[in-house]
């Protein structure tokens, strides 16, 4: 809605303006752990296509906009996981896909094993299953989508994930 | 880090970290390599980043509800793990499995051995920087994990196996279906092979590339696909008969008779491509040959096997996959054990490595075709 | 290093007609059927009723079926269901109070529904629940003060079960959503402070 | 079964020193239990003169009382198997490594010093392989204490059916009496 009797509505326009290549441009970092990592390799293939939604894949952290949290995070990887989030550009998305990522999901038992990424990296969206479709991360996907028009360029969005802990 | 293999001639080493973030180690494995200019000198293979610690969960955890974490094991090939478990357990118990039941894990099992190898020479091509290959082996893999949908009701990690059986029979209609694919799919085989496996240029890349010789295989434990490779006739569905395997005729492929040498990584390639044609053969006899009768033997739902231990291994997509189960007779077993393939194919590159080139490790690595998770469990 | 020159002009044959053979297979896809599901919006049946009735998606409860054994509880090995029964001491009626799935635990295998004797607990073939924020990963399927008369099954007569192949009314909460303050919302949200969830979004 | 007998009788005789008892228990195999000092002898010598050339598992085992490592040889050609097993006291627990045997011997020895503690003598390369470096105890021992926490790392989570209880409870209008605890299950 831009009217231009009303003083606030520009940087509504802007946003739009900054959210839409945004988010029609999401670059995800190639980062499988676990199971998901197969079934986010298949929804890069030819079935479930995810370059139709400009998402592509990128190998380096530098590139990437949407950190995919594909399988489950013992100790020994948090550090790392920690690392490749610090070292993408702002502003960037982190999706945990899979129950393991969620909240540890079935090895949440276990000695080794971080209890949800969200103990080390903040997380925008949730999504279950073990492991989920490609189409459920098609929609997952979509829902990041949401989450980015969302964004205000005034507000800066997340900061290093030092603060977590 | 300690010493050089090479003769350190200028001075001059680095010590380069593969991964664990890495496109083509196949998983969060960790290569720490010591680089004289372009040659690897030393390799040093740090895992362990996925360990999920299932083995301390499966002494956690009662003997029906540990079937599922069986999948996670590898999780490219789940119904190889389910079985070994369920093997293990069964003769424990002295069950017997019904026939048709046996029959049904053989279909599933080979099924998965296809896209489980689907997988393997797709991300091989694709680490050689060959993307349409892996595209097309996606495509084939969509298909039969819609089969496998049907068959246990998930795509990657199925939980399909049941103690003393399978859950469920084939829904109707579903083997015409298997069989009608199975007649493209052996036309899909040639077809990839006129897409990579015969291109010049990548079979220049692989051949004669990192020779593993069948002393050193057999020393190192390797198995599956990269133990016959190396020219070692040995597989477990004939040599150490499970399940239904014995009524099924089949050829044991060893990568001899191709391009390059017995043991190289184009030998490892080929022998997978083979299989899968094998594993299809396989599958169709056993869906003509479907025995009638019940496809899950009695069990109690409370299961307490007797006191003792037993060591079940089936031919896994990635090689032996052994179960060491120990019960004490109660409803949790006291120590489960899996021993993977990955595992044991992880010991030979100290020995082999050395001496390639950083960008052969990537073919290399991907020949050996190791997941994570089974290294780590 | 070829030795002849034969061999080199040999190897050269060979690595074009090699590249001609793949490009061949790549062009004569130009021409089949393309394999793509364009999921979400340009599909002619939405994707879940696409599935065969085997597959496993997230839990869904009839609890109207539900005959209040606690088998589904018992047999999960992560403890994602949480069930309720109490008995009216009056009339002996039992009820259940409480049936609460977390699917962000859920690992789909199959062992409760299988246990199930009724099939009120099985899975349904909806598969679309990413949410922002965790607290809307619990599905409640008794509101919080209800009470459902426990099934009694009539003997020799089949169990209806749920009806296969229909999806399950959503079972998310769109992730700008506000939550919930009407508490006969069955599906509501857990007020749960996660301690690394994402900062509740500024209302817009 | 005949298997491990044969072997047992063969090995009896060529190394008469080593006391080595056939053992089995109420189901599945049975296996040959060596003195663990001696282990490294008896599987040179199934090595070197009788074929065993793969081993197929090495595992350790925690019964609570002792630990013990089971060996599982296995001879490719004559596709005959041989378990063996020794048995080792949990607070010093040394055995010969079999490392210059087999080549996989090597990661499967620091697989079970990572997890059990089992110091393997003569091993070329022993560290820790599957936890982090830094991981304080042996985690398959039956008595490890799970971590609370790894640097920093809170390994606690709030089971959210937890975090509902109190809402139920609010709205319980007739709960059930103590009498009939059972039923409400809510453990």
């Amino acid at each position: 809605m831009y009217h231009w009797g009303e003083g606030f509505a520009m940087p509504t326009k802007l946003d739009w303006l900054l959210n839409t290549p945004r988010k029609n441009s999401i670059w995800y970092l190639l980062f499988a752990t676990a199971c998901c990592g197969i079934e986010l390799m298949q929804t890069g293939g030819p079935r479930t296509d995810l370059d139709r939604f400009g998402a592509v894949f990128r190998a380096t952290p530098r590139q990437a906009d949407l950190l995919l949290v594909a399988g489950s995070v013992t100790y020994k990887m948090a550090d790392r996981v920690r690392r490749l989030y610090d070292q993408m550009p702002e502003p960037k998305y982190v999706l945990a896909m899979g129950s393991c990522a969620n909240s540890g999901g079935l090895f949440a038992r276990s000695y080794s094993v971080v209890k949800g990424v969200d103990k080390i990296i903040p997380v925008d969206v949730y999504l279950p299953g073990c492991a989920p479709r490609p189409e459920a991360l098609n929609h997952a996907l979509l829902t990041i989508q949401k989450r980015m028009m969302k964004d205000k360029w005034s507000v800066r969005r997340t900061t290093s994930s030092e603060k977590l802990l | 880090m300690t010493q050089l293999i090479l003769e350190d001639q200028h001075g001059e080493t680095t010590m380069v970290n593969m991964g664990p973030q890495h496109p083509s180690t196949h998983g969060v494995i960790n290569l720490r390599l010591l680089l004289q200019g372009e040659v690897i000198a030393k390799i040093d293979p740090i895992v362990g980043f996925l360990h999920r610690s299932i083995e301390k969960l499966g002494e956690m955890t009662p003997y029906p509800g540990f079937l599922p974490y069986t999948d996670r094991v590898d999780y490219l090939s789940a119904m190889f793990g389910n079985q070994v478990y369920c093997m293990a357990v069964e003769e424990l118990l002295g069950v017997e499995v019904p026939r048709r039941a046996e029959y049904l894990r053989v279909i599933a099992c080979e099924l998965n051995r296809i896209i489980s190898h689907l997988i393997a020479v797709g991300t091989m091509a694709m680490d050689l920087g060959a993307f349409t290959p892996f595209l097309h082996a996606i495509r084939e893999r969509e298909t039969v994990n819609d089969f496998m949908e049907r068959i246990c009701g998930a795509r990657i990690n199925y939980s399909y196996m049941r103690i003393g059986g399978v859950p469920r029979d084939l829904e109707p209609g579903l083997d015409k279906d298997i069989l009608k694919f199975l007649d493209r799919f052996e036309k899909f085989i040639p077809e990839f092979n006129r897409l990579i496996t015969g291109n010049e240029i990548f079979v220049r890349r692989l051949i004669d590339l990192a020779v593993i010789p069948a002393a050193d295989a057999i020393s190192c434990g390797l198995s599956g696909p990269n133990l016959r490779s190396s020219g070692v006739d040995y597989d477990l569905r004939r040599d150490r008969p499970y399940s239904a395997y014995p009524e099924f005729e089949f050829r044991v492929v060893t990568g001899e008779g191709y391009r390059g040498q017995t043991g190289d990584c184009y030998a490892r390639y080929w022998v997978r491509i083979d299989e899968m044609l094998e594993s299809a053969k396989i599958v169709r006899q056993a869906l003509l040959g479907l025995p009638e009768g019940d496809v899950k033997a009695k069990v109690p739902r409370k299961i307490t096997p007797p006191k003792g231990e037993v060591y079940s291994a089936v031919e896994s997509s990635r090689g032996e996959m052994g179960c060491y189960l120990v019960s004490d007779g109660g409803e949790q077993p006291l120590r489960v054990r899996f021993r993977t393939g990955s595992f044991t194919a992880m010991t030979v590159l100290p020995k082999i490595v050395p001496g390639l080139m950083v960008a052969d490790l990537t073919a290399f690595f991907g020949s050996l075709d190791v997941v994570a998770p089974e290294i780590d469990r | 290093m070829s030795s002849t020159v034969f061999d080199y002009f040999t190897n050269i044959r060979n690595a074009f007609t090699s590249i001609f053979h793949g490009l061949a297979v790549t062009f004569s896809y130009l021409f089949r059927k393309p394999t793509t599901i364009q999921y979400p919006d340009r599909i002619d049946t939405p994707v879940q009723q696409m599935l065969p009735p085997l597959f496993r998606g997230i839990l869904e409860v009839d609890v109207g079926l539900c005959i209040g054994c606690n088998l589904c509880e018992k047999t999960c090995p992560l403890g994602c269901l949480r069930t309720a029964v109490v008995r009216d001491p009056e009339t002996n009626q039992r009820y259940i109070t409480r049936f609460d799935v977390d699917i962000s635990k859920c690992m789909v295998c199959g062992l409760c529904s299988e246990n199930c004797p009724t099939g009120a607990v099985r899975h349904s073939t909806e598969f679309e629940a990413s949410t922002a924020n965790m607290v809307n990963l619990v599905i409640r399927y008794v509101k919080p003060g209800e009470r459902i008369p426990v099934h009694k099954p009539v003997k020799g007569e089949e169990s209806p079960g749920l009806p296969q192949n229909e999806p399950i009314a959503r079972a998310h909460k769109e992730w700008d959503e506000p939550p919930p303050v009407d508490p006969d919302q069955v599906r509501g949200r857990v007020r749960w402070k996660n301690d690394g969830a994402p900062e509740e979004e500024q209302s817009s | 079964m005949s298997d491990v007998k044969r072997m047992h009788e063969t090995l009896s005789r060529a190394l008469p020193d080593i006391p080595l008892e056939v053992e089995s228990a109420q189901a599945g195999m049975s296996w040959i239990h060596v003195p663990a000092e001696h282990i490294a002898a008896v599987i040179g010598h199934l090595r070197h003169t009788e074929g065993f050339d793969y081993l197929a598992c090495l595992t350790g085992i925690d019964t609570g009382e002792e630990l013990q490592i089971a060996y599982t040889l296995r001879s490719l050609p004559d596709k005959t198997e041989c378990a063996l097993k020794i048995s080792l006291p949990r607070d010093e627990a040394v055995v010969p490594t079999i490392s210059h045997l087999y080549g996989v011997a090597d990661w499967f020895e620091r697989e079970v010093f990572d997890l059990y503690g089992v110091h393997f003598d003569g091993h070329p390369d022993l560290r820790r392989i599957m936890m982090p470096d830094d991981w304080e105890g042996h985690p398959l021992r039956k008595d490890y204490v799970f971590p609370s926490e790894y640097h920093g790392i809170s390994a606690e989570r709030p089971d959210p059916h937890d975090l509902l209880d109190p809402e139920y409870e609010a709205c319980a209008v007739d709960p059930a009496p103590k009498s009939d605890s059972k039923e409400g299950s809510t453990s």
